[in-house]
């Protein structure tokens, strides 16, 4: 698969939102405002790039020869946890510009369904460590995607008549189920 | 000759027909006036009387120091009854002396003064000490307006002869029956402020006035640059904005006044004033105003004392269906206040009383905004009402300054032509002062 | 058994690695704050779920610490993390306990309206563009700017125009007495005994009063001259009980000819005000 | 701080090799089972496509696909005894939804011996049709999309909705599909006749 | 017993975690396409919740609370793995429809919420209670969405067709749009539900 | 009991008698010529599709407000805009109650949902289609060949279809003529063909000429802004040139033009900026030709207004310069404190 195919399809085909229902907790909960999501979305980029840099080798290079296949799970999101922690320990104390853009969004992270399933793909695909960062980053910028449209929506919801029996949550699922609507054109953009 | 225009803009009805060929009456006798002391914008001012008094005709009764002040006169010869709070034009209580008139004539009126020969301060005293405001807004003190600070010269003088509001007819008949009066204003004023032209900003629609105007510059004003512009009929050709723009090309930039772009913009009364005030040495203590709409029987273009009561005209000046009125407003269909009786004074400011029939007053209820964008291809000032309407809803003040909340000059023409009946500027209005309120705010916390 | 040995050693030494070098980052990018967030932070599940629209339990926590955020919005938590910020933050328990009270009682059949009203229907509209709607033009427009704006459901426009507040539930938070246009609902001690004029109307003329509103107060400072204590002062055309000195001896209510008198009883006013009813 | 680094290592290392222990102890009872599994259904499928085959053994390299959509991801000779039987192709294209992949048996006489669609991401109720076996494209033959194939001729033509039935308002799946068995079919054949051209036919 | 069974119940609807704490959503929307596939997964998700809270409420006291997060994550993740070998052992079938959504039972937000605000505190046995009644509200929920989108998107309950042969199966229901529509209106229902108990309650106060 | 008849009103007083309702009566008229001209192709069929969508929309809406409790305002006219689009983009032998399920999805799913009218950020009509689409996307893909009737031997495949699946543009010119559509099958004839509009295709959008006069009317009575169809077409023009198709072909085939003049137009769900309609109508322009030239579907016209309707939110952030705007002059004052 080339890169660019790889790339499309993880940001539009198989959006890692719409399509594949990853991530909807940060999803739900941080697409407030277009700042938040880009924030969000920014500090998502970073932290798939990192963790598929740091996972795939640990995949390839140590657990598969010593046959510990099996512990992938565990290893994985304990080296994803720690490293957020350390990048946001670093972030906070050494370059605090950035931390206050996208560093205070790490936390959140850690416990967000797509980068551990990023890294599940990236070996599961058989992806080689470059097409494993195009596609981290795919994914992450479909995730941005999908939060900056909501924000977009929601903006319009604000002040909407919307049925009392819809109002919070649900109106939000609608709204993603509409998007996911339109997002379905995308599928077969690549065979 | 062409014709100039804005973007933007609505052509509501005119409905001028009915009062236009009808020559100015004027009214003396009177049973009682309610001159509110305060008519102009800008700091209040203090009546000079007490109840009990008697006044003259051109009398001054009430004034203040200040610069933003203009003193007030009394418009009958009487005996001053009462000094209290009372409703007035805009719907609102305010401070009002009564007097009744005695019979007689007596009035003081100032010495003449010629205005091209005084100084240009004892110009601008005359003009302050006349009471004159500008009668085709806000009631803006004139001889504010006419001294600019010294680094804003002001270029044009423009009349604005446009009187885009449907039904009123008064500037027109102004024009037509002295137009002499109204050239010397624009003479005066030039001289003034220094201005090198001067504009009549005409609406075609009322192109039969070009050649009387014509007539009059060459009479009273042959050495100056003063031409008259045709502009197209659409509302709000008036606003001082749209005409400089019209007329200038030049737009009056957020937040500034005309004269950032070197203009004076006066209405027609306004000028004649003036020149009244000059050349008679009156003040202001009439006022011009056309009486019509569908519950009107006799339309008509007034002059009448200021603070004449709206009831006082019926039915002897003016005949009324009293089953047909369904409102009743102060000034024209657009911008005018309704008010809810007819004990309201007629102020100096005041340029119709329109008694509109229940098929003008047509009531709708508000719609949902269905997004037609219909307000923002109006919208004179190239605002976006619709998206001010749903920040101002969504309680978003910062943003609804961006779009341009303190821009609005509440003309009213979204709302004229909202399918959905939304009422666009009352919302406006209430955002305006919010968002000032806002920004008292913050300027507050910055400046601790 | 060669797996479990395998998996035991590899994953230990991991483990290990990671927890010293948590330990070692810990200090050594130690950041100085706040401690109150700290506090908060600790008392949040630390689950990071985004679901309170804070970036993260730090974030959120730092917005509580500065008051910025309500203490309710931690789902994982629930109520139990909500009342513990809620003992961090403290409440304000210093300001003295007030519940705001109508200063109108022009209901729809006494008090008279201009005329038909037509434009948006705010009690901030009407007011700008038409001085309000009644003939009496102090008095409760009755379009419920305050209701909209109560966040306790304390309010409730009544079938005769007015707002009524549930005292129960008003926690005299203000937002009504400052959202009203016509500054006629005023913060009244909840505990305090004493009297209150349910009339704004600041006309100085018996016959406006009389034309605009039946219950309106006439001026006729009969409850001023008959107050024994001689607490009642007319503020602005309005008379105004000075509450240090009022035994609520409810003479004043006896006197008012228009009723406009209510005694503010210590003991009931969390469920009632009695209006008048001494005379009843 | 040294104490503390070491107080946190400590508590992790001693949780995680509890963990793991008790993790590769749930390992080795299920790895037999998880990857016979797999053994097994592979087995069952080439089985399926030669029910006479008593062997089969992997082919390595030497199989490669001249179509570029068309890539061959594993290959076995079926045999019974000495005797050759034919050869199973596992191969993939692209289709509507992702991926396909399909083991196509051809026989020694270049017939297609039978296709089985191993992996299909195609829409429920349009291409994934091609796997529902209730799904006929001859519903008199009670013949599956697959399931048309057995028997074909290699060098037949095999043009969708000419020669290939495509399923219902899934032409982009049928071709998809269809060009898998075509390839492997040439190939199959190809490697037959270079290899086993003695077989026992 | 009494204290026992509040515990239990206020994860199926009042504290429903899906439904009212909007967390641990993916799951919910993702595998719900089929009835079999949410009963998998609820009782996935229920096995390692059970066991997690059980073991931390068990060890609670040995846990340095600079380390708390890295070890309940040791924990989640051996329990997951667990559950995932052996359905990719014994129930291989449903282990391929899920993919990837069983590894990802570890960072379930619903686990570590629960973990860290009530197992790290609370005695064994309540946690498990605790557990017990999350891990059914999140399957119960997961069993309606399914139910719904199965039903209508394929005619069928279980992969057993039950709608007659004349009804067509919206697809919609199955495809992602269905999946996030049907969940708003659950979590409508729920909202409602639980307005109607609150005023009920309001009622009986009364009442009594 | 007011003191006298007068109405208390903020200015302006009077208003021009434009109101919603009669709005969408002319959306109504404008769609009359090709509505007629489906009936005419396609027979009782699309005739009973019209009336039954029409009909759905206009009782799903009222029973949901009144269900809610909320006003109905059937009377805007808006839900049989709806309806009617739904059937108009509907393929001529779909079964009734597919289109009142399509019907009904638009207005309580994609309008009702949202706060009824103006509310909506996606346009009803296409999420009614896209959701038929995606259930039953057979039925929703079967064409049939005009003047024919409607039955299994009348089925066939649409222009766009034909060049998707590999066919040429003379293929479509034969296709023409077989079925005694047209006289020549050179190039000119087949494009006057689709200009007429004797073509397959969903009932309503054959007639490019028809469309146009219902363009025309609609700009006439100034009810729309030519701004977004012009700029939906003309990029689709460009963008189906510079990926190598045949752009007048684009242009006269499919949807787009039934889109871009009806429903990329849709007031609730496009932006109401100029600058916006402007990229709203590429953008939608642009989405539609990638779909048609990579994606799965043979017409993208759908997908293609859904997308941009997800971003036309901050399209209404392109604000036109206010009148006397200045340009805040923050760096320089910040220069100067320095
Ligand atoms: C929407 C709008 C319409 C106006 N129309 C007129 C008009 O027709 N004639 C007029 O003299 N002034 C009109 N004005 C007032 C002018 O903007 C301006 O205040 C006035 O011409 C200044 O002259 P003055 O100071 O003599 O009143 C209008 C103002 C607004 C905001
Ligand atoms: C939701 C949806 C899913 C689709 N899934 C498939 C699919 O799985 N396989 C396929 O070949 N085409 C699929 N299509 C594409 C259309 O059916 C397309 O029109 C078809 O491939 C054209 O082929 P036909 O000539 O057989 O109608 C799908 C379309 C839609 C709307
Ligand atoms: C406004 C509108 C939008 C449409 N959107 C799509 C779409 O997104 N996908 C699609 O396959 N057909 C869509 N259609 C139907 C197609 O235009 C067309 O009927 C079909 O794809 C075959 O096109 P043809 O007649 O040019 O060959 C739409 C029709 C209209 C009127
Ligand atoms: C010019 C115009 C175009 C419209 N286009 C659509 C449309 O594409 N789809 C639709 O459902 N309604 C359409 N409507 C009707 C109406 O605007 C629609 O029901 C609203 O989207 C509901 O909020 C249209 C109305 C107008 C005036
Ligand atoms: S009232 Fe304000 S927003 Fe409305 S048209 Fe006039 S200037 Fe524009
Ligand atoms: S004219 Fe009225 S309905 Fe149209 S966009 Fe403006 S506010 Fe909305
Ligand atoms: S109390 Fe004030 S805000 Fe409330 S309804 Fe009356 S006037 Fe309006
Ligand atoms: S807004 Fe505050 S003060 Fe007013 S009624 Fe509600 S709780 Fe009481
Ligand atoms: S479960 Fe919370 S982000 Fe997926």
């Amino acid at each position: 698969m080339n890169l660019a195919k790889i790339f499309i399809s993880a940001l539009l085909i198989d959006n890692i939102v719409l399509m594949r229902f990853l991530a909807l907790c940060p999803f739900i909960g941080m697409s407030i405002d277009v700042s938040k999501s880009v924030g969000m979305g920014l500090a998502v980029t970073f932290v798939t790039v990192i963790a598929t840099v740091v996972t795939w080798p640990l995949y390839t290079f140590v657990l598969l020869p010593l046959n510990l296949t099996f512990l992938k799970i565990l290893v994985f999101i304990l080296v994803i946890a720690s490293l957020v922690q350390l990048v946001e320990f670093y972030l906070k104390k050494n370059v605090p510009g950035l931390y206050a853009s996208m560093g205070i969004y790490l936390p959140l992270i850690t416990t967000n369904c797509a980068i551990l399933a990023v890294t599940f793909d990236n070996i599961s695909k058989g992806f080689n460590l470059i097409e494993s960062v195009v596609y981290a980053v795919g994914v992450a910028l479909g995730f941005m995607l999908s939060l900056v449209l909501l924000a977009g929506v929601r903006d319009r919801l604000k002040t909407a008549p919307i049925p009392k029996f819809l109002q919070g949550t649900p109106i939000l699922f609608a709204s993603t189920s509409l998007l996911a609507v339109a997002f379905m054109g995308f599928s077969g953009l690549i065979k | 000759m062409s014709t100039k225009t804005f973007k933007g803009g609505a052509h509501p009805p005119e409905r001028k027909d009915r009062s236009a060929s009808s020559p100015i009456e004027v009214l003396r006798n009177v049973t009682q006036v309610v001159i509110p002391v305060n008519q102009h914008f800008g700091a209040p001012i203090q009546p000079l009387v007490k109840v009990g008094d008697q006044v003259k005709r051109g009398q001054k009764i009430a004034d203040a120091d200040g610069r933003m002040t203009v003193p007030l006169h009394a418009s009958v010869y009487g005996t001053v009854k009462k000094i209290e709070p009372r409703m007035q034009a805009n719907n609102l209580e305010g401070l009002a002396i009564v007097i009744e008139p005695l019979p007689g004539d007596e009035a003081v009126f100032m010495p003449t003064l010629d205005p091209f020969s005084c100084s240009r301060e004892e110009a601008l005293a005359r003009v302050r000490e006349a009471g004159i405001i500008g009668v085709g807004g806000a009631g803006f003190p004139a001889h504010v307006k006419f001294a600019p600070p010294p680094n804003k010269p002001i270029e044009y003088v423009i009349a604005n002869a446009a009187e885009c509001e449907p039904f009123l007819t008064i500037d027109e008949r102004v024009m037509e029956e002295s137009p002499e009066d109204f050239i010397d204003g624009i003479a005066i004023v030039m001289r003034i402020t220094g201005a090198t032209k001067g504009v009549v900003g005409l609406e075609d629609n009322k192109i039969h006035l070009v050649p009387i105007l014509e007539k009059a510059i060459g009479q009273k004003a042959s050495g100056l640059d003063i031409v008259v512009q045709l502009l197209r009929t659409k509302y709000p050709q008036g606003g001082e904005k749209m005409l400089i723009t019209a007329v200038t090309g030049r737009e009056v930039p957020s937040g500034g006044l005309p004269m950032d772009v070197a203009c004076v913009v006066s209405n027609v009364g306004t000028l004649k004033a003036v020149s009244e005030a000059f050349r008679k040495g009156k003040p202001v203590i009439d006022t011009g105003l056309t009486v019509t709409g569908g519950a009107c029987e006799t339309p008509k273009n007034l002059f009448v004392p200021v603070g004449m009561l709206v009831q006082d005209l019926f039915p002897d000046v003016v005949r009324y269906d009293e089953k047909k009125l369904r409102r009743l407003v102060m000034g024209g269909p657009m911008m005018g206040p309704a008010v809810p009786s007819m004990q309201v004074p007629i102020q100096k400011n005041t340029s119709g009383v329109l008694l509109m029939d229940a098929a003008e007053a047509k009531v709708y209820e508000e719609g949902p905004c269905i997004r037609c964008g219909r307000c923002m291809r109006a919208c004179s000032c190239r605002l976006s009402p619709a998206l001010l309407n749903v920040a101002l809803k969504a309680g978003d003040l910062d943003e609804a300054e961006r779009i341009g909340a303190l821009d609005c000059i509440e003309c009213g023409t979204c709302s004229f032509v909202c399918p959905s009946h939304i009422q666009l500027v009352q919302r406006f209005r209430i955002g305006k002062q919010l968002v000032r309120a806002k920004k008292q705010k913050e300027a507050q916390r910055a400046g601790k | 058994m060669n797996v479990i040995l395998i998996t035991l050693g590899f994953s230990a030494a991991l483990a290990f690695i990671l927890g010293a070098a948590l330990g070692f980052f810990k200090e050594k990018f130690k950041v100085e704050r706040d401690p109150k967030i700290d506090q908060v932070r600790d008392a949040l599940p630390g689950v990071n779920c985004g679901g309170c629209g804070y970036p993260g339990c730090d974030g959120y926590a730092e917005a509580v610490a500065k008051g910025d955020a309500p203490v309710t919005k931690c789902a994982p938590g629930g109520k139990a993390v909500a009342d513990a910020l809620g003992g961090l933050m403290g409440v304000n328990a210093s300001s003295e306990d007030t519940v705001a009270v109508l200063l109108c009682h022009g209901t729809k059949d006494v008090a008279p309206v201009k005329g038909e009203y037509v434009g948006v229907k705010t009690c901030r509209a009407a007011k700008l563009s038409s001085g309000g709607t009644k003939l009496c033009p102090y008095g409760c427009l009755g379009y419920g700017d305050c209701v909209s704006v109560c966040q306790f459901d304390a309010l409730n426009m009544g079938e005769d125009g007015l707002p009524h507040v549930d005292y129960e539930k008003c926690t005299g938070c203000g937002m009504c007495i400052k959202e009203c246009p016509q500054q006629i609902l005023s913060s009244v001690p909840r505990a305090r005994k004493g009297s209150v004029v349910l009339c704004s109307n600041r006309a100085v003329v018996k016959a406006t009063v009389m034309k605009s509103c039946k219950v309106g107060c006439i001026k006729c400072e009969a409850c001023v001259r008959a107050c024994p204590e001689q607490c009642i002062t007319m503020v602005n055309g309005v008379p105004v009980t000075d509450y240090s000195k009022c035994t609520s001896c409810g003479i004043c209510v006896q006197k008012c000819p228009t009723k406009c008198y209510k005694l503010v009883q210590a003991d009931v006013f969390g469920d009632e005000i009695v209006s008048g009813d001494t005379t009843d | 701080m040294k104490k503390d680094i070491l107080r946190l290592g400590i508590a992790l290392a001693l949780f995680a090799a509890g963990a793991c222990a008790a993790l590769a102890v749930v390992y080795t009872v299920t790895e037999p089972t998880i990857a016979g599994l797999e053994r097994e259904q592979l087995k069952a499928s080439l089985q399926d496509l030669f029910p006479d085959a008593d062997s089969f053994d992997a082919i390595e390299g030497g199989l490669e696909s001249s179509v570029p959509g068309v890539t061959v991801t594993g290959a076995w000779k079926a045999g019974r005894g000495d005797a050759t039987l034919g050869v199973a192709i596992k191969a993939s294209a692209s289709s509507y939804g992702g991926d396909a992949v399909m083991l196509v048996g051809v026989s020694t006489d270049r017939r297609i011996a039978g296709a089985r669609v191993m992996t299909l991401s195609d829409t429920p109720g349009l291409g994934a049709n091609a796997v529902n076996p209730a799904y006929f494209v001859d519903k008199t033959a009670k013949k599956t999309f697959p399931g048309q194939f057995a028997g074909k001729l290699i060098n037949d033509a095999f043009e969708v909705k000419n020669d290939v039935v495509a399923i219902s308002a899934s032409t982009i799946t049928s071709k998809a599909l269809t060009s898998i068995v075509k390839e492997a079919g040439l190939v199959g054949s190809a490697w037959l006749e270079g290899n086993a051209s003695g077989g026992t036919r | 017993m009494n204290r026992m069974w509040k515990i239990f119940v206020k994860g199926l609807v009042a504290e429903n975690p899906l439904l009212m704490l909007m967390i641990g959503l993916c799951s919910s929307v993702a595998v719900t396409s089929s009835v079999s596939n949410g009963i998998g997964m609820g009782l996935a998700m229920t096995f390692v919740i059970v066991f997690a809270e059980f073991v931390i409420s068990l060890f609670r006291k040995l846990i340095p609370s600079d380390a708390r997060i890295p070890i309940f994550i040791i924990v989640i993740a051996a329990f997951t793995t667990m559950v995932d070998l052996s359905m990719q052992a014994y129930f291989p079938a449903l282990s391929k429809s899920m993919g990837v959504f069983i590894p990802l039972i570890v960072v379930n937000c619903i686990i570590m919420g629960r973990v860290e605000a009530f197992a790290s505190k609370e005695k064994p046995l309540d946690a498990v209670v605790d557990a017990l009644g999350m891990g059914l509200g999140y399957t119960w929920v997961l069993i309606g969405i399914a139910t719904l989108r199965e039903l209508l998107g394929n005619g069928s309950l279980m992969g057993a067709r039950i709608m007659p042969e004349s009804f067509q199966p919206i697809l919609f229901f199955t495809l992602p749009p269905g999946g996030f529509m049907v969940f708003a209106l659950f979590i409508s229902l729920n909202l409602w539900l639980k307005r109607k108990m609150a005023a009920n309650a309001v009622v009986a106060k009364e009442a009594a | 009991m007011p003191a006298n008849n007068l109405l208390l009103s903020s200015s302006p007083h009077v208003y021009t008698g434009v109101t919603p309702q009669k709005l969408m009566l002319s959306v109504i008229i404008a769609l009359t010529p090709v509505s007629v001209y489906g009936v005419v192709l396609y027979g009782l069929p699309a005739l009973l599709a019209i009336v039954v969508s029409i009909a759905t929309a206009v009782a799903s809406e009222a029973a949901f407000r009144a269900v809610t409790k909320q006003d109905v305002r059937i009377g805007d006219l808006s839900a049989v805009v709806t309806g009617l689009l739904v059937a108009l983009i509907s393929p001529p032998s779909i079964p009734l109650w597919m289109v009142a399920m399509g019907s009904f999805a638009a207005i309580v799913l994609a309008k009702e949902f949202f706060g009824g009218l103006g509310a909506n950020p996606f346009n009803p009509a296409l999420i009614g289609r896209a959701i038929l689409l995606m259930s039953f996307p057979a039925a929703m893909t079967t064409w049939h060949v005009p003047f024919q009737g409607i039955s299994d031997a009348t089925t066939g495949a649409t222009p766009l279809n034909i060049v998707k699946m590999g066919g040429t543009i003379a293929d479509v010119g034969q296709g023409f003529v077989a079925n005694g559509l047209a006289t020549a099958s050179d190039y000119g004839s087949t494009l006057w063909t689709l200009f007429v509009g004797n073509r397959g295709g969903c009932i309503g959008e054959s007639s490019i000429l028809l469309i146009l006069v219902g363009f025309v009317f609609l700009l006439a009575i100034r009810a729309i802004s030519f701004i977004t169809p012009v700029a939906m077409v003309g990029t689709a023009f460009v963008a189906s040139w510079a990926l190598g198709m045949d752009p007048v072909y684009g242009a006269l085939s499919g949807g787009i033009l039934f889109g871009a003049v009806f429903m990329a137009t849709d007031y609730s769900s496009s932006p109401v900026t100029p600058l916006g309609k402007a990229i709203f109508g590429a953008g939608a322009g642009l989405v539609t030709v990638i779909i048609r030239r990579f994606g799965g579907y043979p017409e993208g016209v759908t997908y293609g207004i859904l997308m941009m309707n997800a971003v036309a939110p901050f399209m209404d952030k392109l604000r036109v310069k206010k009148y006397g705007f200045v340009a805040p002059a923050k760096p320089a004052a910040k220069e100067a404190a320095k």
